[in-house]
Formats: C-alpha cells, structure tokens, sequence
C-alpha cells in the first residue's frame, strides 16, 4: 500500500511534464464543469429570486374603512400559499409609479390633486404554481373589485424554470462526461505510453492488483491536485467576480459566496477528480492486464 | 516438474510454431533446447510460464495444469520461475538496481532482504558499479546480464534462459554457464534454449533439438549438433 | 507529399481508439471554444440591439401647430449622431402607456377625457456615446420644453458594453487557450508513445521533414474532423435552441443563425483545429527529433 | 573512409566508454571489433554514424567531420551507411516489408524499384513468407534478419553490424557472415562488432580488438583473441 503510494509519487516526478500537462488537463476540464454548476446554481437562484418577487395585486373598493382593510388582510394571510400581504394607499401606489418612471415624471403631475388609483394590496405568494389559487381566492373576498397578476409572465417563469432545472442539470452532466472523457483520454494516453512496463511486470510475476496501484494513486493525485487547483480558482475568480457584479449591476441576484457554495464546489470537484484520475486509470489498465 | 503432452502452437491460425510436442522435464534437470532459428524454442518457453497458452494439447509445470490455472493464480505461478528473456524485457524507467529488486518487490520480501539479495545478484553478474544506470545507458551484454540477475535472484525452482548469452562474449558467456550450472547444482531445474555450440558441446548436458516445430531429437550427454 | 498524406491515413487508422478519443477531445474542445464565441457574439448583439432601442424624448409645448412640428422634425434631423425621429401625439402616448402595463389598465382609466400627456417627439441615436450631446441639441431648438433620457441605463450600459466586450474577448482568448492546451496535450502524449519509432527513424535516415509530415497531416486531419464536428453540433444546437428562445422569450435578441454567423464558427474553429492539430504535432515532435 | 583521430567518449561526465581510439579504416576493408561486454564496441559503432559525438578528438567518415556536420545534413549522410543494430531496432507498427522499406522510402527511390530491391533483400535473409509479420510476432532471430536486410537493401557504402548473429544459429550465422563478406567483396567497407569467436577465427579478416574503452589490438588476418 505505502509502496504503491510511493511508487505512485515517483512515477509522477519520473514523467515531469507529462504529468504536469495532465494536471492542466485536468484542472481545465474540472473547472469547466465547476464552472458550469456555479452558472446552473445562479441561474436558479435568479429564478428563485425573480419566482418570490411575483405577487398578485388586489384592487379595492375605492374610499374603503381602515378596520374593512384589516379585515380583508386578515383574510388574505389565511390562504393557503400566500407568504406576505402588504396594504397600498392610493397616496402610496402613486409614490411607487412616480419611482418607476422617474424620467418621465411630467406625465403623473396632473394626477397629484386627483389621484385616480384605487387603494390595493399586494400579495406574495410562496411561490409560481400558487398565483392562479391565490389570484382566485382573493376574488371571493368581499372589498375586493378586481385582482391582477402577470398571466403571461407567470406562465413562462413557470416554463423558464422547468427548461432551466433540465438545461442546467444537462449542463453539469456533460460538462462532468466532457471531464471524464478529456481526463480519462489523457490517463488512458498515458498508459499507452508504458505498455511495454505493464507487460514486463506481469511477466515477471506482479499481480494485477500490484501493477494497477500506483497507476491508481498517480490518478487519484492528478485528479486530487487538479480539483484543488479548479476549486481555489473558481472561488477566487467567483469572489472577484460577484463583488464586481454587486458594484455594477446592483439589481442582480449573485449566490453569495458562503460556505455551503464553496463546500459545493469542492465536493464536486474533488470527488469527479479523484473518481475520474483513479478509476479512469485503474480502467485503461485493465485491456493492457487481461 | 515440466511436462508437455501432444501440444501444438499455431500463432494467427496459420503459423504453425510447435506441433506433437511431447517433453519431460524431472526436477534437477539441465536441458539445452537447441535448433534452427524460428524452430519454435521461444514459443515453447512461454508455454512454460504462460505467457502463451497452447493450442492443442497439455502443459503441466511445477504440478499445475496450466490450461485450467485461474487467471488471478498465474502471478503467484511466476514467482516461482525465474526467466531471462530473450529480449531481456527490462523495465526502460528504472535503474539496474530497481530492475532486479522489482522481481523480490511483487513478492513480500522485506525491503532489508531485498536489498542483500539484489547486491549479492549484481555482484555475480558483474554490475555492482552500474546498479544506478538505466537500462538504455548499459551496453547490450550489460542488459543482458541485468535480465540474468533479475531471473536469480529470486532463487527459483525453475529457471528458464531464452539465450541468455547472446550478446556476451566467449568468457562472460562461460561464468553464466557456470552460473547456470551451480544453481542446477543447489536443485533448481534449468531449460536454456541457446545457439552457443562451443558451450552446449562442451558441458555434456541434455540436449533437445527442435526443428520446424517439433522435437527431432531428445540425447543425454548430448552436443549441438548430431 | 502523398506519401506524408497515405502515413498519416494509416497512422490514424492503425491507432484507431486512440486517434478516435484525440478526435474527441479535440471535438470537446473547439465545441468549448466555439460556444464561447457564440455565447459572446450574443451577448455583444443583445447589447446593441438594446443599445440601439435607447432613445431621448423631447416633450414639446403644448398645442403645439403641426407646422411648427414639422420644423423641429426637421431641426432634429439635422442634429449629428441622430439615427431616426418620431413624432408621438398625446394621444398615442396615452395608447402606448396604456399597452406597457396593461396589466394595470385601471389605473390609467381616469386619463381618457383629461389627457395630462404633453406631444413629444422620440429620437433614436446611432448609439450610446450620442445620447448626451443629442440631447442638449434638442434643448436648443425652440418649441422643445423638456428633454429626457435614462442617465443612469447610459452610463451602466456604456461600462457594461465596455466589460463586455474585454470579457467576451478574454472568454474566447482563454477558451482558444484552452484547447490548445487540451488538444496539444493528447497530441504530445501520442508521439510519446511513439517516441522509439521516431528515434528509429532518424538513425534510417530519415528527415525531420519526413518523419514529422505524417504526425503534421495527422494533427491536421484530426483537427480539420474535430472542427467540422464541433461546428455541425454546435449550428445545430444553435439552430434548435435560437429557435426555441423565439418562442419562449420572444422579446430576447437573438443573433440570428445567418451565413456569416455560420461562416464565422466554421471558419474560427477550422483554423485553430488546423492550427493547433497540424503546428502541435510538429511542435510536439522537435523535442524527440533533436 | 574512416578515420577516428584522439577519441574519447564519456557519458554522463564519468562513464568513459573510449578513450584515445586512433583507428583508419580504408575503402573496401573488412574489420571485426571484438572485446568484452562493454568495452566501447557499440559505443564506437554509434560514433560512425553519428548517433553519438566524441567528447574529445576527431570523426571523419566517408570524408565527412562528423563534428562539423550541420543537422540537417545527418540523414543524408546515414543514407550511405546501412546498420545493423544490436537491439534491431525494428518499427513495431509496420511489418517486416515495409521495416525493409522504409529505409529506400527516406530516400527517393521510385516505389517499383522499392518493391524489386526489398523483396530481393528478404529473400537473401530468407524472410519473404514472413514479410506480412509484425516484427512482435517473429521470433528473435527472424527480428535480427530483418535489421539486416534493412541495412543491406540500400546497397549502402558502409555497412556497420553490432553483433548480428548474437540470436542465429550458427548455419545461419554463417550465411550472414558470407552476404557479409559478398558485399565487401562488391566493394562496401564492412565493421562488424561480434562476440563470435569462431566465425572471427575463420574468416581471418582485420580484426581490432577494444578492452576498456582503449585499443589493444589491430591486426591484418587475425583471429578472435591473441
Ligand atoms: N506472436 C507471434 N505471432 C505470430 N507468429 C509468431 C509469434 N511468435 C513467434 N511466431 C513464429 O513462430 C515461429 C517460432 O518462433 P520462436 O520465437 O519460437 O522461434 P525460436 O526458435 O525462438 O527462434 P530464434 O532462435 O530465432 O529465437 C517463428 O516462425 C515465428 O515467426
Ligand atoms: N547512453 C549511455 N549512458 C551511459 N553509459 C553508457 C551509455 N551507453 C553505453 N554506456 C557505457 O559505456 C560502456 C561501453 O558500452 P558499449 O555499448 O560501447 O559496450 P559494448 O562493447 O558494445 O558491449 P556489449 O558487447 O555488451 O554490447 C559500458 O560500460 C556502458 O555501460
Ligand atoms: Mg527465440
Ligand atoms: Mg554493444
């Protein structure tokens, strides 16, 4: 065992360049894939984030009581599937479209002394699939005149989520094949290149075991060594990168860079890399053992 | 110890290498297998440590059948012959050193052992002083020399040499023979498939001619040639 | 020649799994790389064609005479940097409003018989740099009360365009890279395993010419397969999903799947597959000719 | 044609392989290196055709200084030389046709001169129904007759052998060392490093023998050792 490990070591400092260039390899195919599932888990994060934005707007009576309103938000926080519910006075719902279009602000100043926006609450919901229930049980509650709620929009979200959990986790899976077939070629290559050596150790009476071992090990470092290297760049870059991001583009929802992302990244990528060094080279040996 | 019965060897379904062979081979023999080139005496060694399996027929050695050995048996089976090759089949990215130690390291020798067994090996081969040389960096009797070594020193009860003098000269060729002769002295079986005349006709051993894949003479006390 | 050409067929055929995984790790890579390209061609696209939307308004006097608006009409299409004009009516602007949120088409109900929209005239520029000193033309010409613009969206946009386009170039520098190193790498790992017949060559006297030839063709053939693959999956997918935005997100630029852009892929991929198959395996093979 | 003028040969700094070889060798002579495992023979052969360079002193063959040869002007002048190597040196992935082949294909020879002169070169070693074989699938002395009749098919001007009969058996090696003779006879210089005593001594050709790197020996019709 120590043997195999040692042997392991020296093979991979015997062949220097060799096994630095496989290391690059390596540590390009896992970052591909690493950096694939750091998009895919932003992309779904966005999503998330985009889906609790969604609400649906009640508009109600116009000249409605403060103790009907409280009544009615009550009501609202017993449906299943709202997760918020906030009142809009008329004088509130004007503030917000003035926000909205600051640069065309001269449009709303006649509204000023006859704000012609009916008092309205907004509720959040849990999430997509609840809208059309939630939507439907407000219109049952008494003061409400007429609730809104981005039909098309909610249909596509809905749409854009199912592609984008498919595309993404198609996206992983490939980026993890394409990493398994580039490492395992350069392994595979690798082995090739001392065919002759793995005859002669059987000829001279080595197991199969004997012989793949430090094969075994070579792989599990090359893999080890690259996932770390993939690892620490990806969050050194991710780090730079989503600061950038937060400066830039404020509005953008960036997965925070915390311990369960890195500890995700890494998982991943150590264990793709050692499955792929040491499988990958325990399994080109195997034509050259049989 | 070695017995063949009506083997045949076809290579690529059409090359015929050996055919009706018939060997037996007790412990503490000394046999020279001698004949043409391409006569099949290589072909019949690597029958005898499996590194090829025959087409017809049985090989029995050291009291296996090796028609039915298990594959995961076969390593353990080598470890107790010791073969020079050949083509010497040394491992191009070690030293002389690691070359021989290798044959103990598949084995659970341990390492302090090893390292005994392995000087003692180069000492009687004469490359103590290369021992930290690369196979490419050694003269071509040098390499051959290392081949013997390794097939030493792991003091087999059966030694296979596939000319194991052929790139040696007359006197270096003389200590092997002699090396040869002392180990078949201490018991170990030996089989040398070889075309030094001067040294087969010399030692008056057991002589079995091989010629276009069968066996066409089988004397003791024999020489090269009839 | 023919002869280097025929070696190199053989050769590839010889090494039949091995020259089959080269072509796919090549494959792999230009795929990469040509993905990028596409990803960056996009991006730079969708930049422009929002780049293009940005647009300055002008609101005019009210009552204003159709005469006097045709005289600013054509006052501002004087103004350099100035691509296209329209002129919007109140009442077209009380229509356009009430399509952008038509969701909330309550709100605007009031507005009918007490139109608060001033005329206003909308002016494209030919791009982003443009909108500033446009915009204080506009303030110049008599008739023009109010003048505005997104200031914000510029700026954001002129930085954005500008990261863009350094990060698309070093996205599909780095990718190029990328595959240099992954198919030059299996390249150099297959003339190891043929390190002895190329020493054997040399000492028959062969030229480095005629030994390196075969490996020359072979790199290229490889890369020339390589590329041609990647760029046919590549359209293809292209082809499928382009499609499938339209429909889903119909409102997202996409480039368009055009000669040129077709040209383009092609035409990047090919060289550097020739590049990197055919100069790797020359340059891979000096070591082991000197 | 040949000339070695002070030479000294040491690998990796301390390993002196030659030293001091002083050695002309005329158009048409025939001369044996003989000597012991690792004397310099190899070593010697390989500074002929420019594998290796000397550390010290002076090369010329074929009325070229070896040192002062351009690289680019190598293949060209091992065009003129045919070698024999002591470890064959076949190209494991072409067969024994195209191993004889190749060596006309580095030159310009028109292909159906090609197939005339190899098939002519294969039946002389007595290969042509072997001539689809891979060189793995021979057996060691079929390979050794291969690495002849490459270096014998580009009819070159000097033929350099480094122990070619080490895997033949004597009848063989006999003819070998007749096609040999034949071809100095037609007027190619001939240096053969062997360990064959016994064709050495019959043949009575020059024969220089090395002893540790130096020259100990050189004489005109001599035998094998003194
Ligand atoms: N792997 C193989 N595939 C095909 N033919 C083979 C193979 N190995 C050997 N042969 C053929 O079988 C015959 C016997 O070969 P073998 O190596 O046993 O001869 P040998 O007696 O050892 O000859 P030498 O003295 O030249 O080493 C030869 O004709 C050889 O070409
Ligand atoms: N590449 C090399 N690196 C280091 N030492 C070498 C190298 N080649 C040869 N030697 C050493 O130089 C010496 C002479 O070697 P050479 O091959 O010339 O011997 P030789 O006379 O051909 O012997 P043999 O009859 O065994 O083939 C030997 O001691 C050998 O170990
Ligand atoms: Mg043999
Ligand atoms: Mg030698």
């Amino acid at each position: 065992m120590f043997h195999a490990f040692a042997e392991a070591w020296k093979g991979l400092r015997r062949n220097g360049l060799s096994s630095f260039l496989s290391l690059l390899t390596t540590f390009i195919a896992l970052s591909l894939l690493g950096a694939t599932f750091l998009v895919e888990a932003n992309l779904r994060y966005m999503f998330k984030t985009v889906e609790q934005g969604m609400d649906v707007q009640a508009f109600l009576k116009k000249g409605i009581s403060p103790t009907e309103i409280g009544e009615i938000l009550a009501a609202v926080k017993e449906i299943p599937g709202v997760s918020d519910v906030t009142y809009v006075s008329p004088e509130d719902g004007l503030k917000e479209l003035r926000e909205m279009f600051q640069d065309m602000a001269s449009v709303l100043d006649g509204l000023e002394t006859n704000n012609p926006l009916p008092p309205k609450i907004e509720v959040k919901t849990t999430g997509v699939e609840e809208i059309v229930s939630v939507a439907s049980s407000l219109r049952g509650i008494p003061g409400v005149e007429d609730v809104i709620y981005q039909k098309e929009a909610q249909k596509k979200l809905e749409a854009i989520g199912r592609v984008l959990q498919i595309a993404g986790l198609a996206g992983v899976i490939s980026m993890g094949v394409v990493s398994v077939l580039v490492i395992g070629n350069s392994i595979r290559l690798t082995i090739i290149a001392r065919r002759h050596e793995v005859a002669i150790m059987k000829l001279v009476g080595a197991t199969d075991g004997f012989i793949t071992a430090p094969f075994f090990f070579e792989g599990l470092l090359l893999g080890f060594f690259g996932a770390v290297a993939a690892s620490g760049m990806l969050i050194g870059v991710y780090y730079w990168l989503s600061g950038w991001l937060a400066a830039t583009l404020p509005y953008l929802p960036v997965l925070p860079l915390d311990g369960p992302l890195t500890t995700d990244i890494l998982t991943i990528l150590v264990i793709t890399g050692l499955a792929v060094g040491g499988f990958g080279s325990a399994l080109s040996l195997r034509k050259y053992l049989t | 110890m070695i017995r063949l019965k009506n083997v045949e060897k076809t290579y690529n379904g059409h090359i015929t290498a050996l055919s009706g062979i018939n060997l037996q081979v007790e412990k503490g023999e000394f046999v020279f297998l001698v004949g043409p080139s391409g006569a099949g005496k290589s072909t019949l060694i690597k029958l005898l440590y499996r590194e090829e399996v025959p087409t017809k027929g049985e090989v029995s050695v050291l009291g296996e059948d090796l028609g039915r050995m298990r594959r995961s048996q076969i390593p353990f089976f080598r470890r107790r012959i010791g073969v020079v090759f050949q083509d010497f089949k040394l491992l191009e990215d070690r030293t002389v050193y690691e070359n021989v130690a290798f044959a103990l390291r598949v084995t659970n020798c341990p390492a302090r052992e090893i390292q005994k067994r392995v000087m003692n090996a180069l000492h009687i081969v004469n490359l103590r002083d290369r021992r930290d040389a690369y196979p490419q960096e050694l003269s071509g009797g040098e390499q051959q020399r290392v081949a013997i070594a390794r097939a030493l020193v792991r003091k087999p009860e059966i030694l296979l040499a596939d000319e194991p003098t052929g790139n040696l000269d007359p006197s270096t060729s003389m200590e092997i023979f002699r090396l040869l002769e002392r180990a078949n002295l201490y018991g170990t079986t030996v089989v040398v498939a070889t075309h030094a005349r001067a040294f087969v006709d010399a030692m008056k051993k057991r002589v079995v001619e091989l010629r276009d894949g069968r066996i066409v003479r089988d004397v003791r006390r024999g020489s090269y040639s009839e």
